[in-house]
C-alpha cells in the first residue's frame, strides 16, 4: 500500500490560511488503512484546524467529505457538488489523489495535507515499512524474496557493506541490513550458491530512469 | 604477465610487501595544502590513496589532488564512491585520471550521506562497488564502456576494492570478497585491523578458498593517537571492531605518552601480520597524522622501498 | 479574568475513574463544580477528536481518567488512551492551543481522594492557564459558557 | 419418594462467605430461589481479611460480591444477614428453618448509604461496604452486600439525635429481633472455619513477643489500609524488618492437645505469597525464610509457583519444624529480634538463628457455634468437627438433602471452595422440583412500542434523594427550567425517585404523554440505571431510550459547600443528558437461541458423573468417549486411600450412564470440527470403528477428557518385574494378596516423573496411593519392611491422619532432593537401591523386592491439543486446559460455554473430579436456565460501507473479535463483543460506532454542556 503522512500543522495552517471556506477531502483508500487521511484523520484535522482559526479570530469554514478512492475521476466526480461553496480544496490523499482533483477542477486550488512517502506493508499497528521501490524490474526471485533496492540503504546489489552490524544497518540501528536478512533467507532456501553471483548493474529504465512510466492492458483498455 | 604500469602492482607481483597510506584532500581549493601532506609521504610508500569525499563531506575532488600529487612525482591511488556519481560519471573520472597517468584507483561505495555535513544529499548508487570492478576491468581489459560502447584508448588501471573483515555477517565476508575477485579486482585494502584473530580467521577463510592468489590484500593499518580515538573507533565507526584489551593498554599509560604507545601497538599488529599467510602489504591510514607516517613505516622495516 | 471559572471536561471509565468520582462523592470530598464528567465504558473509547472537540465546541481543559496501570477492565485501553492524549498534546501545540490543556489520569475505583485531588489540580492549573484561547477570540461564541 | 414437582423450589444457604456466595449465585442463575443466610451483618466471609489472594496476587472477593446486586439475580436471592439458624425440621425436599434476625435498626429498604449517620455518629455505626479494612485501592465497588449501615444502640448515646440525622428516615432504634420459617427443598452449609486457636500458640511466644504475628496478623500490616498504612514495619518499634521467617502448621500437623492432627491445607501457599509479596515489595533489602515440614503446593500450577518463589523472589526455604522462638536480649532488655532454634533433618545440634520478625502461619478450625448448627440439623461431624462426607460423594452430608462445602467440609483453598460449592449447588438443585418456568418473575412486560416515525418526545424526572439533592440545589425551579428546552414534554421534580411511588409515576407518564426519551436525574447510573430501565420497560419502551444524570454522587454531593456552583452544573449536566438522549435509539440486547443439549467429552469418572447430573436435571446429553468403554483411568484403580472399593463405584455409574433415558453414549468416538457459539454449537464427531461421520447440535460444551497414567522409562520401570507403580501395585494387593504379602522389602520412590522439567506440575495422588499402599501391605505383612523416599509428603486435610498412621505402623519416610535421585539397578530378582540417607547424611544402599514408582499423571497432550486447536481454547504450557480464572471460574473455561473438570483440568483423585464434575454441572445450568443468552446492548457495530478492511480493529481489539469476512469488510460479532470501544475509536475510517456510546452521543453531550443543544 501506499503510506503518508499527515503534514506539521503549521505547514498546513500556511497554507490554508489565504482562504475563508475549505473542502477537506479524505480517501478510504491506502491513507485510511495508514491512519494519515481517512475520515478519522479528517475529522481530527479538521477540529484542530478550526480551533486554530477560532483562536486567530479569523472566520474559517471547513467541510469535511471522504471519498471512497481520490484516485479514481469516478469518484472524485462526487466533489462537484461541494467544490462551488469552497475557495480551496486539502487533499488528504497521496499524491495521487491530490493530482486527480487538481487535474478534474482546474480553476481550484488543491493542496496536499499529506507527505506522500513510500510502499509499504505494515508491521503491527502503527507502524509501517518501506517495502517496495517499485524499480520496474523484480529481482525478489534472486535475493529470497528481500528487496535491496528498497531496503538496503545503499541500494547495493551486491552487499552487505562494510557497516552492517548485528544485522542492522549503519544509517540507523533501527534500520535491518537488507543483506543481512537476504543471506538469512538465502541459508532457509538452502540457497547460498546464489550469494556469490555478481548481480549486473541495473537497468534503471524500468524505473524511473526513463520518465513517468505508464501501464496500458491492450485487452482492458 | 602484468595488467598495468603501476608500482604498486610491480612491487606486489615481485613478491615484496607494499606499503600504500593515505592523503585526505583539503576542505578548500588551495594544492600547498595536498601538497603539503603528499611530501610527508615521499619515498615511503608506494602509492598514496586519495580519499573521495571520505565521510560524505565535501572536499576537494580526488581526481584533482591525484593530479597534483601526480605532478610531484608521487604515485596517486585514485579512490572513487558510487555514492556521488552515476556510471557515466565515474567512466568519464577514470578516463580522465588514466590521461594524466594515474593508474591506481580503489572502487568503493562510500559511506552513507547520513553521516556528512550533507545530510540532505541524494545518495546516487546507480551501481555498486563490485559493479565499479567490473565495469573498470572491462574499460581496461576489453576496452568497452559499461554499455558496451568500444574506448578508443581504455584505461589501464590497477584495480582495487576495500574489504572491511569485521562486519557482520562475520560468514559472508569471505564470500563478499569472492565477489569482489569475480568481478575482477585487483588488490584489497581492508577495515583497520585491531582484532588480529578475527582478521586471521578471515585470511585463514581466503586462502581456504585460493582467493589469495588472485588478490592481493594489503592490511589496514591504523595507529591510535590516544584513548579517546580508541573509544571513539570502538563506539561510533560502524563496523569498526576494537577490543577491550587494547583500550585498556592505551588507556593504562600516562597521556602524553599515549601517542607513542598507540605507535608501539601498530607495529606489533605489522609485526604479527607480516607472518600471516596471504598478507601482501599494509595500507596505513594516519588519518590527520600522516608526518607519522614514516616513522612507522621505517620503525617496521619496510625502508627503503622499492624502486623499479 | 480574576472570576475566569474554567469548563473543564473528564472523560471517566465506568469500572475506575466514573466510580472513584461516585466514591469521591459518597465521602463528600469536594473538588470544584468546573468538572463535567462524561462517563465512557473504558477510557480506550476515548479518542482524539473526542478531547480535540471537547476543546473546539468551548472547554477550557479535558481529561481522560481511566484504571491505573494494568487493571483496565478492557486489558489496554488505558494505555490507549494515554497514548492518544501524547498525540493531542503536540497537536494543541502545534496549532498554539498548548498541549497543557489535555492530560491523562490513572486511579481505582476506591481512590476517591484521587479524583477530587486531580479534578482540583487540573482545574487550578487550567484557571491559571486562562481561558481556551479559541474560545476568548471565537467571534461565533455564544452562550452562557463563554 | 416424593414426587419432585411436589418439592420447595427454594435452597437455604448457610454462610456468606466466598462458597456461599458462589452457590447462591449459581443456583440464582439457574433460576432457583436462594435464602443466603449469615450472622455477620455484610457478607464476604473469611476472605475478607486477605490481603490478596495467590496465585494471581488480585483481590477477587470484589468481583465475586457486587453481582450479587445484579437485575435478575437479586429477584431469586433472599439476603438475610445478622442472622442465625434456630433449628430444622422436616427433611429433603420439604426443610423448614427457623431464622431469627438480630435488629440491624435500618431499615435496608429506605437506607441509600448517603453514609450521614456514620459521618455523624461513628461510633455507633457499623459500616463495612465489604471491605472497610482493606487497600483503598481494593473498594472497586463500594455497593457493599448489602450496600446499607448497621448501627450499634448500645454504643449509641443520643439515639434521638441518630434518628434524626437519617435523611431517609432509615434509622428504627425499635427494630426487633425477628423471627421467621422459611421452606427449602434443600440446605447447603457453608459456614467456614475460624483459625487456630492462638492461645495454644505461646511456645512460639505469641502474645508474649509482639514480633511473632499471625499470618492473618502480617496481612493486615502489608495490607495499604493496615494499621501501618501499608508499611512493613514490625509492632514492637515501627522499624521495618530485614529478616522475616514463616513458620509453617503452626495449630496444624501435631499431636499435641488443642492443636490440629490435620493439615491446613491453603497455608503453604498463602505464606509463600506473603513471602513473594514481602520480596517484591521490599527486594533489595529484605531476607524471607520459610521453616516448613513439606511444602504442600498441590493444586494446578501451585508447584510453578514455588518455583518462582525460590527461584525468581529468592524465598529460602529451610525443611525444619522449629521447637522454641526466644528473645534476644541486649543490655538486660528486650530487643524485639527473635532466634528460632530449630533442628535440621539429621543435625545432631540445634539451630539458631535471629529474625526480625516471625509468621506464624495458622490453619483452621471448625468453631463451637458451628459444631452447634450441625447438631441442630442432625448432620454428622468427624472427631474434628468438620463435617462427614462420602468418598464418591464429596459434598452430601449424611442427612440426605443437605450439602456442605468449603472449609466445613475440610480445610481447603479458594478454588476448591469454590468448586465444592458449585458441586453443592448442583446436588441442592437436584433435590429441587424440576425446572420451573424460568425468569417468570423477569420478564413480565408489555410489549415494546416501535417509536419509528414519531417525533421526539422527551420526558425529564428529577429526583432530590431527600436533602441529598433536594437540600442543595432547587430541584423543582430547575425541572421547571428545562421545560424550556425543545422537544421536552414533561420536566418535573419526582422527590424519592428510586421509590415504587415514583417509578410508578414515570410509568405512567411515559405511556399517557407518548414520552419516547427519558432524562432521569439522580445517582449514580452504575447503580440505578437497571432500576429506571425496568421502568421504561414497564411503560413498553425500549430501555435504551434513556439517559441518567448523576446528580447526587457527582455534583450535589460533592458541591454542597457551594449551592450556586452546584445548581449550575446541575443544569448543565441535565442539558448534556438531554442533549445525548435524543440521538439515543432502541437497542435490542444481543440475545442467542438457546439450545439446551450438553455435549460431554469424555467418559471417565468426570465426564460420566457431569452427564449423569444433567441429565438427571432434565438436559439431554451426547457422552463421547474415545475408547470402546466408558471408565476412563478410574478403571486401573481398586481402592481409594479411605479403603473404599473403586470398581464397584464406576460399574454403578457406568450402568447410570449408559441407561439413562437423556444420555446418549458415543464410543469410540473422536471430535473432527466444531463451529457455532454458546447456545448454539455444532460439532462434528466420527463414530465407532467405522468412523461414521455425525453432528451434534448443542449448548454447551464440557472437556472431560482426563490425562494419562505417567509411566516414563525410569528407574527400570517396564524392564524389571520387581519394578511396579502404586497402580500396578494396588491392583497386585487386590488381585494377588498373596503375591503382595510375599513382598518383604519394598522401598516406594514419589515424584517419578511428575515435578520434573518435563511434567512440572505435582500430580497430587501419588502422595496418597504410596500411603494408601503402604498401609494395606502392612495390613497384609506388618512385618514388611517398606521405605517411602519422598520429596515432600502431600496429605491435605484429613489425609494427613493416613500419614500419621503409616508412620506409626513403622513405614519409614525418607526425603530426597531433586539433584540426588536414588539410583537403581537390577539385582537378580531383586532392585538394588542408592540414596542419600537424610538422617546419617551418607549414601545408604538397600536391596528390595518390590521397587514402588509414584509415577502419577501426564498430561494428554495429544487429545487436549487437538480437542484445544478444534475448540480454540487455551492450554497450559503442560498440556492442561487451562481455566478462565483459577481462583474464581476455575471450572469455566475463557470461551463462554465450555466448561472443563476432572484431571483435563489438572491431576487430581476420582473425589475432587465428582466434585468438579457436580461444579461443571452447576455452571452448566446456569448457562442453561434462559432460553436466550443475554450479550447486553454496547457492543461496536460496523458500517461496511464505511470500512476499508484496513486490520486496525482487528489488531487493537483487546480480545480478538473484529475479523475481516468473506466480503472484505470487518465483522465484529455482537455475542463476543465485550463492548469497551476501543476498534471504534482506533477506526480510521469511522466504521465503527460501539452502541450506547456513539461519537454522536458524545457530540451532543458536550453540545449540551456549551449550550449549543438544537
Amino acid at each position: 500500500m501506499i503510506t503518508a503522512e499527515r503534514k506539521s500543522m503549521e505547514e498546513l495552517i500556511n497554507c490554508v490560511s489565504p482562504y475563508r471556506r475549505l473542502l477537506l477531502v479524505g480517501c478510504n483508500e491506502c491513507v485510511t488503512v495508514c491512519s494519515a487521511g481517512g475520515r478519522k484523520e479528517v475529522a481530527l484535522l479538521s477540529s484542530a484546524l478550526q480551533l486554530h482559526f477560532m483562536k486567530e479570530g479569523k472566520p474559517f469554514e471547513i467541510k469535511e467529505i471522504t471519498l471512497e478512492r481520490q484516485c479514481d475521476p469516478e469518484y472524485v466526480e462526487e466533489l462537484v457538488a461541494h467544490i462551488d461553496s469552497a475557495d480551496a480544496v486539502l487533499s488528504m490523499a497521496c499524491g495521487c489523489g491530490v493530482q486527480e482533483i487538481a487535474r478534474r477542477f482546474k480553476e481550484k486550488p488543491v493542496m496536499p495535507a499529506v507527505n506522500t512517502k513510500f510502499m509499504g506493508a505494515s508491521e503491527r499497528q502503527g507502524v509501517w515499512a518501506e517495502r517496495c521501490a517499485g524499480c520496474g524490474d523484480c529481482v525478489l526471485g534472486l535475493t529470497g524474496g528481500v528487496c535491496p533496492i528498497a531496503r538496503c540503504s545503499k541500494q547495493l546489489m551486491n552487499g552487505p557493506c562494510g557497516g552492517s552490524t548485528k544485522g542492522k544497518c549503519e544509517v540507523d540501528p533501527e534500520i535491518d541490513c537488507a543483506w543481512q536478512l537476504i543471506w538469512d533467507r538465502l541459508k532457509a532456501l538452502g540457497m547460498t550458491e546464489k550469494y556469490e553471483e555478481n548481480m549486473p548493474a541495473k537497468d534503471w529504465r524500468t524505473g524511473r530512469g526513463a520518465g513517468p512510466r505508464k501501464i496500458v492492458r491492450e485487452d482492458l483498455a | 604477465m602484468m595488467k598495468t604500469d603501476s608500482t604498486l602492482e610491480k612491487i606486489l607481483a615481485s613478491g615484496q610487501l607494499a606499503v600504500t597510506s593515505e592523503c585526505g584532500p583539503p576542505r578548500g581549493a588551495l594544492p600547498e595544502k595536498v601538497k603539503e601532506k603528499a611530501e610527508m609521504l615521499r619515498g615511503c610508500v608506494d602509492a598514496v590513496n586519495v580519499t573521495d569525499n571520505q565521510t560524505a563531506m565535501v572536499r576537494m575532488s580526488s581526481l584533482a589532488a591525484c593530479i597534483l600529487i601526480k605532478q610531484m612525482g608521487l604515485n596517486p591511488l585514485l579512490q572513487m564512491v558510487t555514492r556521488d556519481r552515476n556510471r557515466l560519471a565515474m567512466q568519464s573520472e577514470v578516463l580522465g585520471a588514466y590521461s594524466h597517468g594515474i593508474d591506481n584507483m580503489l572502487c568503493l561505495s562510500g559511506d552513507h550521506p547520513h553521516f556528512g555535513d550533507h545530510p540532505g544529499a541524494a545518495a546516487v548508487h546507480d551501481i555498486d562497488s563490485v559493479q565499479a570492478v567490473e565495469m573498470v576491468k572491462k574499460m581496461r581489459d576489453e576496452g568497452l564502456f559499461q554499455g558496451g560502447q568500444k574506448i578508443d584508448g581504455p584505461p589501464k588501471m590497477f584495480i582495487g576494492a576495500a574489504a572491511n573483515p569485521f562486519a557482520d555477517p562475520f560468514e559472508l565476508r569471505v564470500a563478499r570478497l569472492a565477489k569482489k575477485v569475480k568481478a575482477g579486482v585487483d588488490f584489497i585494502q581492508t577495515q583497520c585491523i585491531y582484532n588480529v584473530d578475527k582478521f586471521e580467521k578471515w585470511m585463514q577463510g581466503i586462502v581456504d578458498r585460493g582467493l589469495h592468489e588472485k588478490v592481493y590484500i594489503l592490511a589496514g593499518i591504523t595507529p591510535m593517537k590516544s584513548v579517546g580515538m580508541a573509544k571513539y573507533m570502538k563506539n561510533k565507526v560502524p563496523g569498526m571492531d576494537v577490543p577491550d584489551e587494547l583500550i585498556k593498554r592505551i588507556g593504562g599509560v600516562p597521556k602524553e605518552n599515549q601517542a607513542e604507545e598507540g605507535i608501539k601497538m601498530c607495529l606489533e599488529t605489522i609485526e604479527r601480520l607480516k607472518t600471516v599467510k596471504g598478507v601482501a602489504g599494509f595500507h596505513i591510514m594516519a588519518i590527520e597524522w600522516e608526518h607519522r607516517v614514516r616513522e612507522i613505516v621505517e620503525r617496521a622495516g619496510l625502508l627503503p622501498r622499492p624502486t623499479f | 479574568m480574576e472570576n475566569f471559572q474554567p469548563v473543564i471536561v473528564a472523560f471517566c471509565c465506568h469500572y475506575c475513574a466514573y466510580t472513584a468520582a461516585d466514591m469521591a462523592g459518597s465521602k463528600r470530598l469536594h473538588y470544584p463544580a468546573n468538572v463535567k464528567i462524561i462517563r465512557v465504558p473504558c477510557t480506550g473509547k476515548v479518542s482524539a477528536l473526542h478531547m480535540m472537540e471537547a476543546l473546539r465546541k468551548g472547554a477550557d481543559g479535558v481529561y481522560v481518567a481511566g484504571c491505573l496501570e494494568g487493571d483496565c477492565h478492557f486489558r489496554s485501553g488505558n494505555t490507549r488512551a494515554a497514548r492518544r492524549v501524547a498525540y493531542v498534546k503536540k497537536l494543541l501545540d502545534e496549532i498554539g492551543i498548548g498541549g497543557e490543556r489535555v492530560e491523562m489520569f490513572c486511579m481505582s475505583a476506591g481512590m476517591g481522594e484521587v479524583f477530587a485531588r486531580t479534578a482540583s489540580e487540573f482545574t487550578e492549573k487550567i484557571r491559571s492557564l486562562g481561558p481556551n484561547p479559541a474560545r476568548v477570540a471565537d467571534p461565533a461564541c455564544t452562550g452562557t459558557a463563554c | 419418594m416424593q414426587k419432585r414437582s411436589e418439592l420447595s423450589n427454594k435452597v437455604l444457604i448457610v454462610g456468606g462467605g466466598m462458597g456461599g456466595i458462589r452457590a447462591a449465585l449459581d443456583l440464582a442463575e439457574a433460576g432457583r430461589d436462594v435464602v443466603l443466610v449469615d450472622k455477620a451483618y455484610a457478607i464476604g466471609g473469611l476472605m475478607t481479611s486477605l490481603d490478596r489472594t495467590f496465585p494471581t496476587n488480585n483481590c477477587d472477593l470484589c468481583t465475586l460480591s457486587p453481582r450479587l446486586s445484579e437485575s435478575g439475580r437479586e429477584l431469586h436471592i433472599d439476603l438475610m444477614t445478622m442472622t442465625e439458624i434456630e433449628g430444622v425440621e422436616g427433611s429433603l425436599g420439604q426443610f423448614k428453618a427457623n431464622l431469627t434476625t438480630r435488629p440491624r435498626y435500618i431499615d435496608l429498604q429506605k437506607c441509600t448509604a448517603c453514609g450521614e449517620c456514620y459521618r455523624q455518629f461513628p461510633g455507633c455505626v457499623r459500616f463495612t461496604p465489604g471491605l472497610d479494612h482493606r487497600a483503598p485501592t481494593c473498594m472497586r465497588y463500594p455497593q457493599a452486600t448489602p450496600y446499607a449501615f448497621s448501627i450499634d444502640m448500645e454504643a449509641c448515646a443520643n439515639v434521638e439525635e441518630l434518628v434524626r440525622v437519617c435523611p431517609a428516615g432509615a434509622i428504627n432504634p425499635n427494630d426487633k429481633p425477628s423471627s421467621r420459617k422459611v421452606e427449602a427443598g434443600a440446605i447447603i452449609l457453608s459456614p467456614g472455619a475460624d483459625i487456630t486457636d492462638l492461645s495454644l500458640l505461646d511456645t512460639y511466644g505469641y502474645g508474649v513477643f509482639p514480633n511473632v504475628v499471625t499470618s492473618l496478623e502480617y496481612e493486615r500490616i502489608l495490607s495499604a489500609s493496615g494499621p501501618t498504612g501499608g508499611q512493613l514495619v514490625r509492632p514492637s518499634d515501627g522499624k521495618k524488618p530485614r529478616k522475616v521467617a514463616w513458620i509453617q502448621c503452626a495449630g496444624s500437623r501435631s499431636l499435641k492437645k488443642g492443636f490440629s492432627p490435620y493439615c491446613s491445607s491453603a497455608c503453604c501457599m498463602y505464606a509463600l505469597k506473603e513471602a513473594m509479596v514481602t520480596r517484591e515489595r521490599f527486594l533489595e533489602n529484605i531476607e524471607t525464610t520459610i521453616f516448613y515440614m513439606d511444602m504442600r503446593t498441590y493444586g494446578k500450577d501451585y508447584e510453578l509457583y514455588l518455583q518462582r518463589a525460590k527461584n525468581q523472589y529468592g524465598v529460602r526455604f529451610v525443611r525444619s519444624r522449629p521447637h522454641s522462638i526466644d528473645p534476644v536480649f541486649s543490655d538486660g532488655s528486650m530487643m524485639g529480634d527473635l532466634n528460632i532454634s530449630y533442628m535440621l533433618y539429621g543435625g545432631s545440634h540445634p539451630q539458631t538463628e535471629q529474625f526480625d520478625m516471625v509468621v506464624l502461619s495458622t490453619g483452621f478450625r471448625i468453631s463451637n457455634e458451628v459444631k452447634e448448627l450441625a447438631a441442630k440439623l442432625g448432620v454428622e461431624l468427624n472427631e474434628h468437627g468438620f463435617a462427614k462426607t462420602a468418598s464418591f460423594d464429596p459434598v452430601a452430608t449424611s442427612k440426605p438433602g443437605i450439602y456442605a462445602c468449603g472449609l466445613f467440609e475440610t480445610p481447603k483453598d479458594i478454588p476448591e471452595t469454590l468448586v465444592q460449592a458449585g458441586a453443592a449447588a448442583c446436588c441442592a438443585s437436584g433435590d429441587l422440583s424440576p425446572l420451573r418456568v424460568v425468569h417468570e418473575k423477569m420478564e413480565n412486560f408489555p410489549p415494546e412500542r416501535d417509536i419509528s416515525g414519531e417525533d421526539k418526545r422527551i420526558g425529564i424526572f428529577v429526583c432530590d434523594c431527600e436533602n441529598n439533592i433536594g437540600g442543595v440545589i432547587d430541584v423543582k425551579a430547575m425541572a421547571a427550567d428545562l421545560k424550556n428546552l425543545p422537544e421536552v414534554v414533561v420536566s418535573e421534580a419526582i422527590g424519592h425517585g428510586c421509590s415504587r411511588d415514583s417509578l410508578e409515576h414515570i410509568q405512567e407518564l411515559i405511556q399517557k404523554e407518548k414520552l419516547n426519551r427519558v432524562v432521569i436525574g439522580a445517582c449514580s447510573p452504575r447503580t440505578h440505571e437497571a432500576v429506571f430501565q425496568d421502568t421504561l420497560k414497564k411503560a413498553g419502551l425500549n430501555k435504551y431510550l434513556l439517559e441518567i444524570v448523576n446528580l447526587r454522587d457527582q455534583d450535589t454531593w460533592v458541591h454542597n459547600d457551594t449551592p450556586a456552583f452546584a445548581a449550575t452544573k446541575a443544569k448543565e449536566l441535565m442539558h448534556m443528558g438531554v442533549g445525548a438522549v435524543r440521538l439515543t435509539h432502541p437497542l435490542v440486547d444481543h440475545t442467542l437461541p438457546m439450545n439446551k443439549d450438553v455435549l460431554v467429552v469424555g467418559g471417565g469418572v468426570t465426564g460420566m458423573k457431569a452427564a449423569v447430573s444433567l441429565a438427571d436435571a432434565g438436559f439431554k446429553v451426547f457422552l463421547v468417549e474415545r475408547s470402546n468403554q466408558l471408565g476412563g483411568n478410574a478403571r486401573n484403580v481398586r481402592k481409594t486411600l479411605e479403603g473404599q472399593d473403586v470398581q464397584a463405584y464406576v460399574k454403578t455409574l457406568v450402568e447410570r450412564a449408559e441407561n439413562h433415558e437423556n444420555i446418549q453414549v458415543l464410543k469410540q468416538a473422536v471430535v473432527v470440527d466444531h463451529t457455532g457459539l454458546a447456545g448454539m454449537f455444532k460439532t462434528g464427531v466420527q463414530v465407532g470403528p467405522r468412523m461414521v461421520y455425525r453432528q451434534i447440535t448443542h449448548g454447551i460444551t464440557i472437556l472431560a477428557t482426563g490425562a494419562l497414567v505417567n509411566r516414563p522409562k525410569e528407574m527400570l520401570l517396564g524392564s524389571h518385574e520387581a519394578v511396579l507403580t502404586q497402580l500396578d501395585l494396588d491392583a497386585l494387593i487386590e488381585d494377588s494378596p498373596e503375591k503382595a504379602k510375599a513382598l518383604e522389602s519394598v522401598v516406594m520412590v514419589q515424584c517419578v516423573g511428575s515435578r520434573v522439567e518435563q511434567n512440572p506440575n505435582c500430580s497430587r495422588i501419588c502422595c496418597q496411593s504410596a500411603v494408601k499402599n503402604a498401609l494395606r501391605l502392612k495390613e497384609l505383612n506388618p512385618e514388611a519392611s517398606i521405605i517411602v523416599l519422598y520429596r515432600d509428603m502431600r496429605m491435605p486435610g484429613m489425609q494427613e491422619e493416613y500419614y500419621t498412621k503409616a508412620r506409626k505402623l513403622g513405614v519409614i519416610f525418607a526425603p530426597y532432593e531433586i539433584e540426588d535421585k536414588p539410583q537403581v539397578a537390577a539385582d537378580g530378582k531383586k532392585v538394588a537401591l542408592t540414596y542419600t540417607d537424610p538422617v546419617l547424611g551418607r549414601k545408604v544402599s538397600v536391596s528390595c523386592d518390590g521397587l514402588v514408582l509414584s509415577t502419577g499423571f501426564i498430561a494428554d497432550e495429544e487429545s487436549t491439543e487437538d480437542l484445544g486447536v478444534i475448540f480454540h481454547l487455551p492450554r497450559t504450557s503442560d498440556g492442561y486446559f487451562l481455566e478462565d480464572h483459577v481462583k474464581l471460574r476455575p471450572v469455566d473455561l475463557p470461551t463462554p460455554g465450555f466448561f472443563v473438570a476432572g484431571a483435563a483440568h489438572s491431576p487430581k483423585s476420582i473425589r475432587d473430579s465428582i466434585a468438579q464434575a457436580q461444579a461443571v454441572a452447576s455452571r452448566a445450568q446456569t448457562f442453561l436456565a434462559g432460553d436466550a443468552i443475554n450479550m447486553g446492548a454496547a457492543v461496536a457495530r460496523v458500517d461496511s460501507n464505511r470500512c476499508a478492511a484496513c486490520l486496525i480493529c482487528v489488531r487493537s481489539c483487546p480480545f480478538g473479535i473484529p475479523f475481516i469476512n468473506s466480503e472484505g469488510h470487518s465483522e465484529i460479532d455482537p455475542a463476543k463483543c465485550h463492548g469497551c470501544g476501543t476498534c471504534a475509536s482506533e477506526c480510521p475510517a469511522e466504521a465503527i460506532q460501539l452502541m450506547r456510546y456513539e461519537d454522536d452521543l458524545i457530540f451532543a453531550k458536550l453540545d449540551g454542556l456549551f449550550e449549543r443543544t438544537a
